[in-house]
């Protein structure tokens, strides 16, 4: 086998196997009912998932991970956004990234979920804020933390590095926020609260960096999530009557469906190049200008075909009981986390240097 | 200013246009209940009936009915004025169908017991009414409607399926169009039937929409007799009667109110997130704004039409689509510029001013009910445009 | 008769007057030949237009003109546009609006050709710049300038009011560049040149207020020209055969062609409100507003029809030999003068009030 | 840097993909004729006739043709390469339908006859071709044309008209689609014939544009007499030889260059108008450049599809839809921020690279020809989506 048909099999693997938690096509009873629950996913799936190795896929074996890039990463995040799976697996295999390897092993294991909290303003991909551990002590807040009830520790953001601080430790209050996808974000506000400190010199990899591993992954969920919308839509056309023909033969709305695919070619083609560049070692610069290509697409990508499969659909899409609107809340709530499509444009303005690619 | 006239005369037609305005927008801000105003979704019977009262209570319940059945009669300059009045102030929508359609429709076609029974319980509240049109294979094709009511005697026996029955939980009474004749072509063989919705067989579901509200319902038949007596009109002519039904009705639906309201609140959000003065936010809000005030103009001249009491032409569907399609855009940007806010479930701080996320659902059917506008473009192109 | 009804009555008599030069559907032979000559129209047919009394239908009677208001001008206008007829009524009846009544007369007679030289740089709807006026004589430059080649005098813009110069004074130099629609701009330097002051106080009217004028009044033109672009498209879809088919039974050209319908009607609707507003009498601050919303959509909806235009006809629209591309070439040249659509959006969040309008 | 090889090898193939990048871009540097260096339209033959007689003087005109007849047997991976290097230089198109079109037909097709008396002529610039596929009611319709070939002992006798004859007032020969059996159905019945332009009966008109350029004809046939032995491939069977002959070159107009030269004219008007930091501008040039950035990895994709030596689908479509729309998107900002300068007939400032109005203009067509978008779209829709 040469490489590529190596790599080709390896990612085909990866998908087969999210099968077990995110059959393709399969329905989507699971995801509904964890909707608007409490910690909106199901810890014994979140087990599962980590025993398949899935949290620490970009680490090392070394490391205690499966040595695999973010092709493997992108390719199962994908497979995930099909699936609409609720359970953190994005968050988590950041703040795995960024764990020194003695703090790994419960993490990959499953037994301890730790988020990140690295925002601590609206549109934003800034790590360090007001945050700041002194003395042990952490105080500040941080916001969006997607699941944030779901979590037995945070990863914090600091200057000079990261905080190790328990969901339980005195000091630490969560506030949640649902989300239109049924899951919620928290606050969580650090009052002089006991904390490790992880300087940066000795984290495995640069908050920013993970950060942007996490915005590409989010792209590749999303795009599994338009593309399972898409499908559900194209499949709706071709058995859909209506004044006594198949709807998927009326030319205004073929065309529509050809500008949808088409976005959802851009998409793939965008997440699968940004992930290869950053497999294939790339600078700072160039990372954040192809991850903010692919997340700037992917994210208005998802809202586009996601809305217009609610609209191709006609009354029964505007229904919550049936699917196709489950992806118009994913979309709602994935489309800005990591930073929204807006951000994520002037990033690629402020980092890409116009003659790259004359 | 002009001065209020004292006492109002019994027929408002006349007072000039100005005084009515100002008689109107008084008693509107003497009379509203202020919990009411500006309500984010469409109410229940439950929360708007206070509204209903008190409209019932001034005689202000029916401004299109003629006199003599307890309506206003008002000239239709006058009756846009009230809108007006009613939107500027926030007023909510009532459960409304049996005065905009049910009375309409029995004042022209109905029977004189029809109107004496059911006339005088829509002005006191005692009906209230919902729609059924609508089917799982009937939306935007609605010819293609298979709620059977089949003759047995004096009465009709009913089934099948209605959906989209807006508040249908909140009714006593249906409107339906029925299948009278299976043989005739799509749009013959239908009738209008009147059915009491606690008639056995006869069941109501509430649908939860994408917004999560349940201002929607699906409205099940089985075996359901229904007196002949409630028929309005011929039998088979049913059709040609909702059809007509619809032509005053068809410019609200364009009206900029809601893009109006949605502009007002993609303001809010802009101040709130900060971005009120960023050039690029700038400039596409100023390009919103132009096209509602564009849309507004355009609405005017067929406010105009029905003024100056003309029939209003196919090329109504005109507004539909552009209203529709820009309260959309409206929202879409209002969710954007909220970032991650815009994800939110519930308004953004409590500030029920503050939901891009509830608005951008909210506008998502606007284009897909009253005829989607996949539809509402084929009539532009066929009726207006003559193209084959 | 109503007033109403008298106004669409003399509104009518005015569209019929136009026939003479712009009969409706009629060739565009004239048009062509015109093009890419000096000075790009046609002195004899100029005469005529004068001779119906159009160069001073907004002025008073007293000043020799028909005391007809903006709704008048606007309908002439929108027949002009859609004859793309090339004299240069608007700049000339703009001239008209601030000559003072004793220099009125051989220009309404269309004896006597006057300019308004009022802009000194691109995108701008400044009428001051640096071109003044001292001791009689004149400097400075004026740009942009249309038909600049056929005018026997220029009335510039200068702090405090206009000057008055004539084509052929020492000093003036005219420089033309050919535009797409077959005309040309001028830039017309003046070196110390002697011109007549015509101070503010003394005008007519004021030079933004006349400026604006003739902002609606290209905006009425661009009306005109859409909807025969429109038009002639509507004709070919309803004839032209493919696939065995008339192409306008195709639904997604018919959609498209609804759309660009909707646009012409807020067109429409925009300059028909902005001229009534105007003759209406109103503030400085609504008649920039409704004029800069008239002229924001008339410019951009120019652009989208007559490209659409092109487009639906397929390969023959792209040919200069067949007449829509015409009309694609006037909307770029007629799309930018007197302030092309940006501008105006943006003239217009800076007038407009905000709660006005809720 | 890879260093040159030296000599280069006859076979080009044998070197390493860099490495022949590398010979390729020195050889382009020092060989282009720089007066016509990114010429911003199709240039005539009496422009680019120096340019192809360099690259057949190399031997490097036809890298597509296998060596034996003249061509440089390149693998589809170095024609990318040599492609690429070319564009990166801005090489002038050349009159190209013979070796692009006619070569590759002749050698699938040809007879031995006919493959030694055209090729050589190809290779030597002594014939150029150009195309006649369209016809005033056979444009995106192909198969709807009706230029006729009647037999008539040893020869056809072709009477119709063809359009969008490229540089057809260049050539000396013309390949034709032809209706040999008009009872046949639509698609089948039509031959292919080459025709001497100088066959009495022939006429040629040039076609202005709307970008005043004259690029295209119009060609009409009056009783031409062409010799039978003239005939590629067997009678009726001429349709599915020129689809076949579409399939390589169907990447091209997908490709990326069209719209990446133009956002770079963009960017030199943009800083001439002054707007370059507006940060109104800055958005809306930011996306045109994201939608270019995505266009080049999608292109990609297909490209790499192309090197492994796989057929391109259907999907191909997407690329030029793409392409052509982001094309024309750039170049109506061109002309929006340009202003009054966007109106002129001629470059700003008598400078080349400042024309947003005669780019504009070139753009229009690039939605209409080599299939409509219309038409691409529902390609994609039929055999992609597999839409009904």
């Amino acid at each position: 086998m040469s490489a590529a048909e190596e790599r080709d099999e390896s990612l085909r693997m990866i998908r087969d196997s999210a099968a077990a938690v995110a059959p393709r096509g399969g329905d989507l009873k699971r995801i509904r009912d964890l909707r608007f629950t409490e910690p909106g996913f199901d810890r014994a799936v979140w087990q599962q998932m980590a025993e398949m190795g899935w949290v620490g896929l970009r680490l090392s074996e070394d490391a205690g991970g499966s040595g695999l890039g973010m092709a493997a990463l992108c390719a199962l995040a994908e497979e995930l956004g099909q699936g609409l799976v609720p359970e953190p697996l994005i968050p988590v295999a950041m703040a795995a990234r960024l764990l020194p390897s003695d703090r790994l092993g419960p993490v990959l294991a499953g037994e301890r979920i730790v988020l990140p909290a690295w925002q601590e303003q609206p549109n934003s991909l800034e790590t360090v804020g007001a945050t700041a551990l002194s003395g042990g002590r952490l105080s500040g807040r941080k916001v969006f933390v997607p699941m944030a009830a779901g979590a037995d520790a945070f990863l914090v953001t600091v200057p000079g590095g990261l905080a190790l601080v328990e969901r339980g430790a005195p000091g630490v209050s969560v506030a949640t926020e649902q989300t239109q996808d049924g899951g919620h974000f928290g606050t969580i506000t650090f009052d002089n609260a006991p904390a490790e400190a992880l300087p940066s010199d000795a984290l495995p990899c640069d908050a920013a960096e993970a950060l942007d591993e996490a915005a590409l992954a989010t792209s590749a969920y999303l795009l599994g999530a338009m593309d399972r919308a898409f499908a559900m839509t194209l499949e709706y056309l071709k058995t859909r009557q209506q004044f006594g023909r198949l709807i998927g033969s009326f030319q205004a709305l073929q065309h529509r469906a050809v500008d949808l695919q088409i976005q959802v070619a851009l998409t793939r083609a965008s997440v699968e190049a940004a992930a290869a560049t950053l497999d294939a070692g790339a600078s700072p610069a160039l990372r954040q200008a192809v991850v903010s290509r692919a997340k700037a697409r992917a994210s208005e990508a998802a809202m586009t075909v996601t809305k217009q499969a609610i609209q191709l659909h006609g009354g029964i899409g505007y229904t919550d009981a049936y699917d196709v609107g489950l992806f118009l809340r994913k979309a709602m709530v994935l489309g800005s986390l990591f930073g929204p499509a807006a951000l994520h444009r002037a990033r690629f303005d402020a980092v890409s240097p116009e003659d790259e690619e004359e | 200013m002009t001065a209020m006239p004292n006492p109002e005369p019994e027929d408002l037609n006349l007072l000039d246009d100005d005084t009515f305005r100002l008689v109107v927008r008084r008693w509107v801000e003497a009379n509203y209940p202020p919990e009411i105003r500006n309500p984010p979704k469409r109410l229940h019977w439950a929360e708007n009936k206070v509204w209903y009262m008190k409209l019932a209570e001034k005689g202000w319940l029916c401004p299109a009915w003629p006199r003599e059945y307890g309506g206003m009669g008002l000239s239709a300059s006058k009756q846009l004025i009230m809108i007006e009045e009613f939107e500027r102030h926030g007023c909510a929508r009532t459960n409304d169908h049996g005065i905009v359609m049910v009375g309409p429709l029995l004042i022209a076609h109905g029977t004189e017991e029809q109107k004496k029974f059911f006339l005088p319980k829509i002005l006191s509240g005692e009906h209230i009414w919902c729609q059924g049109y609508s089917e799982p294979n009937a939306g935007s094709d609605l010819a293609a409607l298979r709620t059977e009511a089949v003759e047995d005697g004096d009465h009709y026996v009913v089934n099948g399926q209605k959906i989209w029955t807006t508040l249908a939980q909140d009714a006593n009474w249906i409107f339906c169009l029925v299948r009278t004749d299976k043989a005739a072509k799509k749009q013959e063989g239908i009738s209008f039937l009147l059915i009491p919705m606690d008639t056995p067989g006869i069941t109501t579901r509430p649908i939860i929409t994408i917004d999560l509200h349940d201002e929607f319902c699906e409205t099940f038949f089985d075996n359901v007799r229904v007196p002949k007596w409630n028929r309005v009109g011929d039998v088979n002519k049913g059709w040609t009667m909702a059809k007509a039904l619809l032509g005053f009705e068809r410019i609200f639906i364009g009206a900029p109110k809601l893009s109006s309201y949605a502009l007002g609140r993609l303001k809010l959000v802009a101040e709130r997130m900060g971005v009120w003065d960023d050039p690029e936010f700038r400039e596409k809000y100023t390009r919103l704004r132009l096209d509602l005030a564009d849309l507004r103009v355009l609405h005017a001249t067929f406010v105009e039409q029905v003024r100056r009491g003309e029939t209003l032409g196919p090329d109504v569907s005109m507004l539909k689509i552009w209203q529709t399609e820009l309260f959309q855009r409206i929202t879409d940007l209002s969710v954007e510029i909220a970032g991650e806010n815009g994800a939110l479930l519930e308004p953004m701080e409590g500030n029920r001013e503050l939901h891009p996320s509830g608005l951008f659902l909210q506008a998502r059917p606007s284009t897909i009910y009253g005829g989607s506008n996949e539809i509402q473009r084929n009539i532009v192109a066929k009726n207006v445009l003559g193209l084959p």
